[in-house]
């Protein structure tokens, strides 16, 4: 078997009395698509945040190609190749669609202290940047300011400013909210053919896709993982369905 | 060229012509009207690095204006009064040369803008303008009582510091210096606001997360942005103490912040030639209200309040369109 | 240095602070629950203090000159609030930064042109001057005894008044989103003119209270406001506990660092040049306090956001 | 009569103009869903009908117009907004957030609570601290809260789980059926919207293009307008 | 033709101080009614920078040949150096630092007012002859605070019951009024200039501390009396100046000033007024553009002083008497009376250094 990209073991992390994180150990294999599905508020985006450094855990250990990155800042694990998309839209709304493109190609290059040429005039930067919105079907909107675009369109830069930085994996917090029918559609074919570049732990309350793209799936319910499995076992877990599918399996 | 580009050609050479046709008509006041904008313009553009790109609202840059202002008072002081400013460990009389001088001011408020900015960047938004107001407030106070300068009488400097080639004293030359030194500056925040350090540190302004998430220190590059921005505005401050060879603890007080980011704001926030136009028009009001009336505060206060009301970008977004220019 | 002396000058530092409370209450009710900055809020100090001064005069009631005070500056609130703050809500801080800036400007030129140059007549009235003996044998000054019990009521009124009632929650609801408080039905616009009269009502009795023992001049209010800025973010912005303790510590550290740090100086150094040196620590002490809190807490002592 | 009527709305952002001319109706009781692709306008016209912005066009509600209001005043006389993206009082708490903008009638904290138990459990922590999904339930309470006469959810299930979606759609009918509340729906999920909805509204480019019989919205209508 | 460039303060805070200086100035040059005089008033704002600018513009567009004006030190210390460094004439109505008396001393810098130090010298000079034995004193922690202290111990023999440098422009003094009733003083020296003085007096009066006051005229001037209102009488100050001097010039001077302006002179009005008839005594002897000879006429100083007799020393700075006055209320107005002479014919502490 192969060595896991990124692996957690025992995570641990309180708000209060509230357990958050209870002991998560998962892993995110070359190659996979690993779903992580569960009720709201059963602690998803804080096991992320916990992934990508920006908050720390009060126990466990987080590895990233091989190397415990517990310590580690969300910069110095984003230089390693760790990319994520945010829940809520974090994108600089004043800059254009291609500078904020620009700017997940300037941290994957990690240059940003250069003074002088411009950063647009950049081959090398731009190239990657445009290769990315390409591909999210944002290459038209490129000179629009990020303010102006409508919501579903800024759930799409989201994604491709990760692209940018052409990853070792991703992290993605419900790429698909916002997306309408046609989007959703779109993403996943992207993301399908994106698993083979770099593993990708997706959170999404959409089944359809996540029916469609997982290779595993984890059932986080109130900070803890009650189930890991391939779609049918999960579809076909009666707890699952109780604590989180009701009808849409 | 954009309406934009065109509007700073024009400001710019406008700022250059005005004081030669006053030369050669006589009227060297002007000069050194045009002299006192520049600087001040300088010290703004400074500024706007560290508020326009980085969002970065300081409070304090009176500091850096003072810092630089202080560093020329006290090594030309040393000169003029024959007292060495140190001798160990090799004998340094102080300097009345203005390249050397900038030089110092120019380390010195990068110094000091790194120790602030090291501290102040904890916080953020209201806390840090507060935060800078305090560390300047700090300075004003110090030097209001460290009586070996002056204390609050500032120190007074007979002779204006001299640049290799030059005659300073002749205002049209001095007046040449400060303009040449403010384009120079202004290129150089030109090719900054578009690099990728310029593209980064606004990125950090607008959305710390996502600079975060692709691997870039948000608090560093707004260290380093507010190194350069405060180190510009000491050397403004050297040149304000060479026009009028006087320094005092005025150059450290929160008004004098405040009417440096007032410049700013009313020429435009991020526009490569906000303070240029705000700085200008500020002096010029100045001037001409000064001249109308005892209570001129008043229409001055109308002045700025209109603008913020009623030209949103300032007088540059007004005249050029409100968008910013994206390429 | 007698305990007595040293009681003295810790109940001066809280007298001090109590004051600076009076000003820094009605700032972050503005500046923390509206989210605005408004560096005119030493102008309707100032307008407050005419006003009582000028009512005084001319009626001998200091009463009648409070009352005065809080409608003048309550009104100037209001008005100022309507014609240009009004506009200024969606903005960043840079523009309310100039147009408050613009605001001084115009209060302060405009005072002067109708009240002239010279600094104004205010005075304790009969009934509260002179000073009272505390237990312990400290003479103390009955005004500023009154001065103190103002100020915690004002605390406790507005404490209860955005922490307890429907308006404080609403009006909170409004600084973090002003379109959708009102998107749901509340008229959060005139709901924020009538804060922000209160803040300016507030700002104008402590002008009066205050001018009663200090000059009433042109000008007044900005090193006030500035050291009640101080005392906000020092307590964390739009808390009022915060303001209250702020104040008390920004008014000890002033009162005590002035009175002590020479005299601790003094113990190693010259004497002329200790009170020199403890003088020039003293002036900055407040700020160096602030810098700390801040780089300890960069949220103020009581402010929960980043 | 229709409850809500908006007539050839066009709507501009500065320069850019959002909106060409939206028209769409609402009767009493009715659930309308204003569907379209991404940036076709389905949140900006929810901004034009609650007074939000500026617009061209007529705008009436329970017969009066609309169109000069200030957006409390609107909201006052029964709109209840969901907006697309929470925008819960991050400072405030739950309970806080609630009762802000609460107006006396059927809805109250209790009846919320009981329609989201969640909300319960995290009464006092403030909202910028929730979950995504919770917050996405604490605008609806909210809303709830003003008992409004036409509620308007922009995206209001998005990030929720299924079960909870579920729910709030279970809900949602429930509250047509018992209440005689108009309710006007922007969603992508087509299979659930046919649970509640009789009528769709689409827009294409800032314009109505189709409107019809909910049931209708299926096979070639749905592959043209909404790529599925 | 002569040019006169007036620099004061004439909006913001401290704008009392140089409408008086202006107005007194201004009534001595029309009551000469020479149409050949010609004054250009400008404000100042109190910053330094601003003074600078004005400067240079005076000299350089209107092409003055002389400057007077400045009320405050540190706005004197940034003009006149470079003003008389550049052959101007330059006359003061009231700041006179002690650079500018000893070391920084100019043939073209004139004070007429008097040397900063002489007030708190003359308060000393009255503590001692008082017999105030433990004084405490207090100033603001400024150059001229120190300054004041300084000549206020020049001259008083007794003991310090303490020294206190306050903040400047501090508005509350309850600790330092504490420290003096705790110090076992006798009486209090200080010197807290404009709206400071406004509130330590009424705090002092309303402390329940009792001791003698004595301060320099600063805060006790007839601008700012009005609004210390009855915490202020009784109390003794030190002056050049008051409108009770007996001489015909100074009868005069505060009849005109008080029909044209409808309000009393203060100090600042005199020493602006006094400027005046000294400039419009030397132009009658001399031709300003012939420096020598003018600024030998104005080193003879051959006019009637409002504080009267008067000459000046090798410095260019007053030989005068120092009075003592007290506060008193006539009618509804509160003022001062001399009530002795602390000091007769003082010149100055820094004569020695200026070499001229
Ligand atoms: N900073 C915090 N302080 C207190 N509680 C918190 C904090 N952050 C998160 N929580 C709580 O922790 C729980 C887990 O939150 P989290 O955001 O991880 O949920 P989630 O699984 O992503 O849910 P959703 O699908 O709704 O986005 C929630 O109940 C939330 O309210
Ligand atoms: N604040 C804004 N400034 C300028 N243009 C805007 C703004 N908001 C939206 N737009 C533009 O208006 C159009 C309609 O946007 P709107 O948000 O109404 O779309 P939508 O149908 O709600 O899309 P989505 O499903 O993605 O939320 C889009 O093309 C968008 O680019
Ligand atoms: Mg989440
Ligand atoms: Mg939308």
């Amino acid at each position: 078997m192969t060595e896991p990209v990124l692996q957690t073991r025992g995570l641990v992390k309180s708000f209060g009395a509230l357990r958050a994180s209870d002991g998560i150990t998962l892993d995110l294999r070359p190659g996979e698509i690993h779903a992580v599905i569960g009720p709201n508020g059963a602690g998803k985006s804080t096991l992320i945040k916990q992934l990508s450094g920006n908050i720390a855990p009060d126990e466990g250990t987080v590895h990233f190609l091989g190397r415990d990155v517990t310590a580690l800042s969300t910069m110095a694990r984003a230089r390693m190749g760790l990319a994520r998309t945010f829940q809520v839209s974090a994108l600089a709304m004043e800059d254009t669609v291609l500078q904020n493109a620009v700017l997940g190609a300037l941290g994957a290059m990690s240059s940003p202290y250069r003074f002088f040429r411009p950063a647009l005039k950049r081959a090398e930067l731009r190239g990657r940047a445009t290769a990315a919105l390409e591909r999210m079907g944002l290459a038209g909107h490129a000179a629009t300011v990020v303010s102006e675009l409508s919501h579903g369109q800024r759930r799409q830069l989201e994604v491709a400013v990760a692209l940018t930085l052409q990853p070792r994996a991703f992290l993605m917090d419900e790429p698909m909210a916002g997306l309408g029918g046609e989007g959703s559609k779109q993403l996943t074919g992207i993301l399908d053919r994106l698993r083979a570049e770099a593993p990708i732990l997706l959170i999404e309350h959409d089944m359809d896709a996540v029916f469609a793209l997982a290779d595993r799936i984890s059932v986080l319910v109130y900070g803890r993982i009650i189930a890991t499995g391939t779609v049918e076992e999960i579809r076909r877990s009666p707890e699952v369905r109780d604590a989180y599918l009701g009808d849409a399996s | 060229m954009s309406r934009e580009g065109l509007l700073n050609a024009a400001v710019l050479l406008a700022l250059g012509l005005v004081p030669l046709a006053a030369h050669v008509m006589g009227e060297p006041f002007t000069i050194t009207l045009a002299t006192r904008a520049a600087i001040l313009a300088l010290a703004a553009v400074g500024l706007n690095i560290a508020l326009g790109i980085g969002g970065l609202v300081s409070l304090g840059h009176a500091t850096f204006f003072g810092i630089g202002g202080y560093a020329m008072g006290i090594l030309a002081s040393h000169v003029q009064d024959y007292e060495p400013l140190f001798e160990w460990p090799f004998l340094f009389e102080g300097s009345t040369s203005m390249p050397l001088i900038w030089l110092l001011a120019v380390l010195a408020s990068a110094l000091a803008a790194l120790l602030i900015g090291l501290l102040a960047l904890r916080t953020s938004g209201v806390y840090f303008i507060m935060i800078t107001l305090a560390f300047g407030q700090m300075f004003y106070f110090f030097s209001i009582s460290w009586s070996r300068y002056g204390g609050e009488d500032g120190l007074s400097i007979y002779v204006r510091n001299g640049f290799p080639g030059l005659n300073t004293l002749d205002p049209i030359q001095f007046f040449g210096l400060c303009y040449a030194v403010l384009c120079l500056v202004l290129l150089g925040a030109r090719l900054l606001a578009r690099s990728p350090f310029g593209l980064a540190l606004g990125a950090a302004r607008q959305s710390p997360d996502r600079v975060q998430a692709v691997g870039l220190d948000p608090k560093r590059l707004q260290l380093v942005g507010f190194v350069v921005s405060g180190a510009i505005t000491g050397l403004a401050g050297a040149l304000f103490a060479d026009l009028n060879r006087f320094v005092s603890p005025t150059m450290f007080s929160w008004q004098t912040s405040g009417e440096i980011m007032v410049f700013i704001i009313l020429g435009g926030v991020g526009r490569l030639f906000g303070p240029v136009v705000g700085a200008g028009v500020f002096v010029m009001l100045e001037h001409w209200l000064g001249d109308m009336s005892e209570f001129w505060h008043i229409w001055l206060g109308l002045l700025l309040l209109a603008v913020v009301l009623f030209a949103r970008g300032g007088l540059v977004g007004l005249l050029a369109g409100r968008g910013r220019a994206h390429d | 240095m007698t305990p007595i002396l040293i009681a003295e000058q810790v109940l001066n530092g809280l007298q001090s602070g109590v004051m600076l409370f009076l000003m820094a209450a009605g700032l972050t009710l503005i500046f923390g629950v509206m989210g605005l900055i408004n560096l005119a809020h030493g102008s309707l100090y100032m307008v407050g203090a005419f006003a009582a001064a000028a009512t005084a005069v001319a009626t001998g009631s200091f009463l009648l000159a409070l009352v005065a005070a809080l409608a003048a500056a309550a009104a100037a609130g209001a008005l100022v609030e309507r014609l240009v703050i009004r506009r200024l809500y969606d903005r960043d801080h840079l523009d309310q930064v100039l147009a408050t800036f613009a605001l001084i400007l115009i209060f302060s030129e405009g005072t002067r042109w109708i009240f002239g140059s010279f600094p104004l007549y205010l005075d304790i009235p009969q009934a509260l001057s002179g000073p009272v003996t505390l237990p312990g044998g400290i003479q103390y000054p009955l005004y500023r005894l009154f001065l103190i019990g103002m100020g915690l009521v004002v605390a406790a009124l507005l404490f209860w008044l955005i922490a307890c009632t429907r308006l404080g929650i609403r009006i909170r609801a409004g600084e973090n989103d002003r379109e959708m408080i009102a998107a749901l039905g509340v008229d959060i616009a005139r709901l924020y003119t009538l804060v922000f009269a209160l803040g300016a009502a507030l700002a104008g009795l402590a002008g009066a209270l205050v001018g009663a023992i200090q000059s009433v001049q042109v000008g007044m209010g900005e090193p006030v406001l500035i050291l009640a800025f101080v005392v906000i973010v020092i307590g964390g912005i739009g808390s009022i506990e915060g303001a209250l303790v702020g104040a008390l510590l920004v008014g000890l550290t002033d009162t005590l660092g002035g009175i002590f740090l020479p005299q601790l100086l003094a113990l190693f150094m010259e004497p002329a040049a200790a009170t020199q040196t403890g003088a020039a620590l003293a002036s900055m002490a407040i700020y160096v306090l602030m810098a700390a809190v801040l780089v300890w807490r960069p949220t103020g002592l009581f402010g929960a956001r980043a | 009569m229709s409850l809500l009527e908006l007539h050839e709305i066009t709507a501009s952002y500065g320069a850019s103009q959002a909106l060409f001319g939206v028209s769409l109706e609402i009767a009493e009781g009715e659930v309308l869903a204003l569907m379209g692709r991404n940036g076709m306008g389905k949140s900006t016209t929810v901004r034009c009908l609650c007074g939000m912005m500026a617009a061209g066009g007529v705008r009436r509600f329970a017969g009066q117009d609309i169109g000069r209001l200030p957006s409390h005043r609107v909201a006052r006389l029964g709109v209840g907004l969901v907006p697309e993206g929470r925008r819960c009082f991050r400072d405030l708490t739950v309970t806080e957030n609630l009762i802000a903008a609460a107006r006396p009638g059927h809805w109250d904290q209790v009846k919320v609570e009981v329609l989201f138990p969640r909300l319960a459990e995290r009464r006092g922590q403030v909202a910028g601290t929730l979950s995504g999904g919770e917050q996405q339930m604490l605008a609806i309470g909210r809303a709830l809260m003003t008992n409004p006469r036409l509620l308007v959810l922009d995206e209001a299930t998005e990030g929720l789980a299924p079960l909870v979606r579920q729910e709030i759609w279970d809900a949602l009918g429930v509250l047509k059926r018992d209440s005689g509340l108009s309710i006007l729906v922007v969603d992508k999920a087509l299979a659930e919207l046919a649970q509640v909805a009789d009528r769709a509204v689409i827009l294409e480019r800032g314009r109505s293009v189709w409107d019809g019989v909910f049931a209708e919205v299926k096979g070639e209508v749905a592959e043209r307008y909404l790529g599925v | 033709e002569v040019k006169v460039g007036l620099i004061t303060t004439l909006s913001g805070g401290g704008a009392g101080l140089g409408i008086d200086t202006r107005d007194g100035f201004m009534l001595a040059v029309e009551e000469a009614g020479r149409d050949d005089l010609d004054v250009v008033v400008e404000d100042d704002q109190q910053k330094p920078d601003v003074a600078v600018q004005i400067a240079d513009r005076m000299i350089q567009s209107d092409k003055v040949d002389l400057l007077t004006g400045i009320v405050w030190s540190n706005l004197a210390m940034a003009v006149v150096p470079a003003a008389t460094a550049q052959g101007l004439f330059y006359l003061s109505t009231n700041a006179a630092p002690a650079q500018l008396a000893g070391k920084g001393c100019n043939p073209n810098y004139f004070s007429v007012s008097y040397q900063n130090d002489n007030l708190h010298e003359a308060a000393g000079a009255y503590a001692t002859g008082a017999d105030f034995k433990k004084t405490f004193i207090l100033a603001p922690n400024y150059p001229a605070g120190k300054d004041s202290l300084n000549g206020f111990k020049r001259f008083f023999k007794g003991e310090l019951a303490g020294e206190v440098y306050t903040k400047l422009g501090q508005t509350d003094y309850a600790a330092e009024i504490a420290q003096i009733r705790a110090s076992g003083a006798d009486s209090v020296f200080f010197f807290l200039p404009g709206g400071m003085g406004i509130s330590f007096l009424k705090q002092y009066a309303d402390s329940g501390v009792e001791l003698p006051l004595v301060g320099p005229a600063f805060s006790f001037d007839q601008n700012i009396l009005q609004a210390v209102g009855d915490a202020a009488l009784g109390v003794k100050n030190t002056s050049s100046w008051n409108k009770d001097l007996e001489n015909e010039s100074n009868a005069h001077f505060v009849e005109a000033y008080l029909a044209k302006y409808d309000r009393l002179p203060s100090l600042y009005s005199a020493q602006g007024y006094d400027t005046a008839l000294l400039l419009l005594s030397a132009l009658e002897k001399a031709d300003i553009a012939d420096k020598d000879a003018f600024r030998a006429a104005l080193e003879e100083a051959d006019f009637s002083s409002v504080r009267g007799e008067f000459k000046f020393s090798p410095s260019h700075h007053p030989i005068q008497d120092i009075y003592v006055r007290e506060v008193v209320k006539e009618g509804d107005i509160l003022t001062n009376k001399i009530v002795g002479t602390a000091i007769e014919d003082r010149g100055h502490a820094y004569e020695d250094e200026c070499k001229m």
